[in-house]
């Protein structure tokens, strides 16, 4: 394992250090328990978002906080989902008193401490309500299993409800569209190489030459299948099929596209790979009316992409163009 | 001598150092069909449970339990912390203010504690998960703490075995499908492990 | 060799055709020449912007073209600088009456390239200028070598003369401008892995494991070193150290501190690297005025890291601060 | 039968086939001291030489080479492109209009393409550049023209393997220093193929 790190017990710590540094004027960072939080919270009247996950998915969630997206992140250990107790500070620390919204991924460990983190927090007399993401269809879904993962669209809905947020909106509005982003949003992803949990120091799995796993998740778990490695042409099409067949996408659908990398995939290929959706969805008829490119939700260095696609509506239209502020994201302001 | 607050601190102690040695082998496991980060979570947290420990002992079992639970529970993250804390908050509800802990006790309390893992986590036996160690152990019985414990080891190591050819239908090994299959599941070791120091500390 | 790819020999104009996609109403592509532009562009009465250089840097230049930064850049083969009709294609397209700035990273091709495209502009009656950068202290000057490369000053460079030729300023002072940033800002990086060149199809060197190369450009080229792995500490005291003592950075002096990932480096680390590197600038005493963070200047999926820290004054900090809208960056707008 | 433009155009076309053959050497030798495009650049340059001389083949030998300086320096890019273009750009000038090409042209029209190289890239022998490699060749005379070129390429290819020890002072190479001494320069290397074919072809 090569990294540039000095012990790999206390990276995320580390790491949060040089990222309070790198945003002096937009995030407030404290360190035990680890929160990530915009530097002006509380924002008194409203309502606070709050989310959190492993670490390892930079810009995911830290990268997010700021006007009009998040109002704080809690960062795990290195793939391993934050304790309640810093989603608890996390809450304490940003609650405007308009109520706070739990947005979390739906992996079974982020569910239970965010669930515990929610029940200490609704004894304190806070109104606070939890939305699970679960875009993933590389996972097939049932009551008796975890259910899928949540990964790209958590992005979209991060910005979408914060931009809701930041414009007033209750907490019953706030909850309704992070519930009708998780409705509408879809995603599926493949590894090219494995990462490298640094507490682990190897990959976490290995590949070929000439193999991918396909329907990778954003921790290092092997994806649903191991197939021969193809051109983007094929790739990208593979990605996009179970998207448009899981919702359905119809013809005349307009979305939002989210060409995602990895962290180890080039803006080089990921152009490539977002050209080459963008036709296929053209020849559907399906609508891009907004993109998003780039390495937003990512497994440490993997290479590999994925793709989400969000159905859009006038209302989350305007919200995901609505000024937003923070390390990773920023248009409007 | 009793099981009292020292013994069982004492226990907990002993298994911080299996977690510890065990670590490598944890992740491993968890790295075959999960994210890797198994024994290095409960590694952490068992470390933050001695720290606390060396603060002071708890004068009562069930109060060693509750430290272990809100420590694991604070501490962890990822699914092991909150199912483990869970685990251990339960069995010192069900062993009240007892001084010292009784074979039946204990029962009791291992009973409790994989009811409270199946409801939080909602697992049942073969969804390959620690219940399928955890709940074969709560059936222990026997005349003395040390036979509870040794017959709880027994039955969550063969169940911690059970989970070899099964497909997972909870937890992260879930998306794996068929692939899970043929894997031990890191958490089902970690019970017996678990099981396994505590029957080797009575 | 495992990319998102389809054809080696494509890929540059596969990946505009994705860009151009992406941002529609930011960019106007053209393919042949390959050149990526204002989609406002020419603006009338404002001295234009043109860069460029091999592709394979993403989001250097193309993701830097925009309000407030580049007019126009030109997209080379990987690795390659570009042609000479590329960048007179470009230059055609954005004058806007006020005279071009070309802005040219210290590569003999690069060189060579652009000063054929300057002279054949300048017969065309445009007024042309052009700046090198060579701010890489990992190359030893001399009047007898190839001199120092242009790394990743190059992007403050654009940012900051962009800014000024967006507020109006006319082509002496962009000139000016260019000449005061190249003479203030220096750089130097390293690599962990090696990128693997598409046409190429294996890694540009290899290294072991518990090796990584020192002074390493953004082209694979190999570094001026071979030296053991070591912690972040070191690496970062290892990049710092010749930055400060070349230009001599001084107690007080006030800076822009750029910490860039060279494309396979996880954004988890290179906040950490950039901890480390603001606590040393603070010991030495020198206030780090101004922050960019991320992969910005690459080297496709290369692991590594570079350092580069610009001296600032009231009129170049104004300038960083000024709104930009790209790709990549984007400010105050 | 004379060298008029069909047997320069011919020529060339070989010189692109011999490019083609030896584009993973070079782009080898370039991956070692530089970036490992030149083999690749080269080939695509001289691809659309072959596909603009398909078009039309042009009435003079100047006019042939001065399709092959165009079309190198709008397409090739990097250091090679504008070197070789100026390079064949300067052998046009230099063999003005005539119908053929005499043995004395021909070392006319060398010379000048090594002083438009060095003119262009400043590099001087012992650069460890193409430089290396044409300046020796630059000085072959000969009573024909297949004896000027046997000439020129037997002098490229050794002043090419004269690179191997020195240490780079111009080019990508450079930024070595004395890592880039032991490995043949791919410039010199390819001035020499393309020396070599013409030879041959004569
Ligand atoms: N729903 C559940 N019920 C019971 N145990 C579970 C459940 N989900 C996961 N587990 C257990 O947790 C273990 C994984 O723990 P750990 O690696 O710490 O968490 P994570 O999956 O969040 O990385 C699994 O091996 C399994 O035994
Ligand atoms: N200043 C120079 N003068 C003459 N030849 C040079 C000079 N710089 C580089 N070269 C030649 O160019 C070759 C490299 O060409 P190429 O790989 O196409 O360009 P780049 O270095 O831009 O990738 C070198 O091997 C060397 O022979
Ligand atoms: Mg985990
Ligand atoms: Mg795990
Ligand atoms: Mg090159
Ligand atoms: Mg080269």
């Amino acid at each position: 394992m090569k990294k540039i790190i000095n012990d790999p017990t206390t990276i995320v710590a580390d790491a949060l250090r040089g990222m309070a540094l790198a945003h002096p004027g937009l995030l407030r960072i404290t360190e035990d328990p680890a929160v990530v939080a915009r530097a002006d919270a509380p924002v008194r009247g409203k309502v606070a978002i709050v989310s959190g996950g492993g670490s390892g998915h930079e810009p995911l969630h830290g990268g997010f906080v700021g006007l009009g997206m998040l109002d704080a992140a809690c960062p795990g250990a290195v793939f391993t989902s934050p304790t309640p107790d810093q989603v608890q500070a996390a809450v304490t620390q940003v609650d405007g008193g308009a109520g706070v919204l739990l947005l979390v991924k739906n992996y079974t460990g982020d569910v239970l401490n965010f669930e515990t983190a929610a029940e200490l927090v609704a004894a304190d007399g806070i109104d606070v309500r939890t939305v699970v993401i679960d875009d993933d269809v590389a996972v097939r879904d049932s009551t008796w299993t975890a259910g899928r993962r949540g990964v790209g669209g958590t992005v979209l809905l991060e910005k979408i409800v914060g931009a809701a947020a930041e414009s007033g909106a209750d907490l019953d509005t706030c909850e309704r569209l992070a519930r009708a982003v998780v409705g509408n949003v879809r995603s599926m992803g493949i590894a090219l190489t494995a990462p490298t949990v640094p507490h682990v120091g190897e990959p976490s799995f290995t590949l070929a030459e000439d193999e991918l796993e396909v329907g990778i998740g954003i921790h290092g778990e092997p994806g649903r299948s191991r197939e021969p490695m193809a051109d983007a042409d094929t790739l990208v099409a593979a990605l996009l099929d179970p998207i448009l067949d899981d919702l359905p996408f119809a013809e005349k659908s307009r979305v939002l596209l989210f060409t995602n990398s990895m962290g180890g995939t080039p803006l080089l290929e990921l152009y490539l790979a977002h050209g080459i959706a963008e036709r296929l969805l053209a020849e559907r008829g399906i609508t891009v009316e907004r993109r998003l490119v780039g390495p937003f939700i990512t497994s440490l260095e993997m290479q590999g992409m994925s793709l989400t696609l969000l159905r859009l509506d006038d209302e989350l239209t305007a919200l995901w163009d609505a000024p937003v502020h923070t390390a990773a994201l920023r248009w409007g302001v | 001598m009793g099981c009292d607050a020292g013994t069982v601190a004492a226990a907990i102690r002993e298994a911080a150092a299996v977690i510890t040695e065990h670590r490598d082998e944890l992740v491993k496991l968890d790295q075959a069909i999960g994210d890797g980060d198994h024994g290095e979570n409960l590694k952490r947290g068992f470390g933050f449970v001695l720290a606390r420990l060396d603060e002071s002992t708890p004068d009562t079992p069930a109060a060693v339990l509750k430290l272990v639970a809100t420590t694991l529970i604070s501490k962890v993250g990822g699914a092991a912390g909150p199912l483990y804390g869970t685990a251990f908050l339960r069995a010192a509800t069900a062993v009240g203010d007892a001084a010292e802990l009784t074979p039946e006790l204990i029962s009791t309390a291992l009973q409790a504690a994989v009811d409270g893992v199946v409801a939080r986590g909602k697992a049942e036996v073969g969804d390959k998960t620690m219940v399928d160690a955890l709940t074969p152990a709560a059936k222990a019985q026997g005349a003395t703490v040390a036979e509870v414990l040794r017959a709880a080891a027994d039955a969550a190591e063969a169940g911690a075995e059970s989970t070899v050819p099964l497909v997972a239908r909870k937890g992260r090994a879930s998306y794996l499908g068929e692939r899970s299959a043929g894997h031990l599941d890191p958490g089902a070791r970690s019970s017996a492990l678990l099981l396994r120091s505590f029957a080797d500390s009575a």
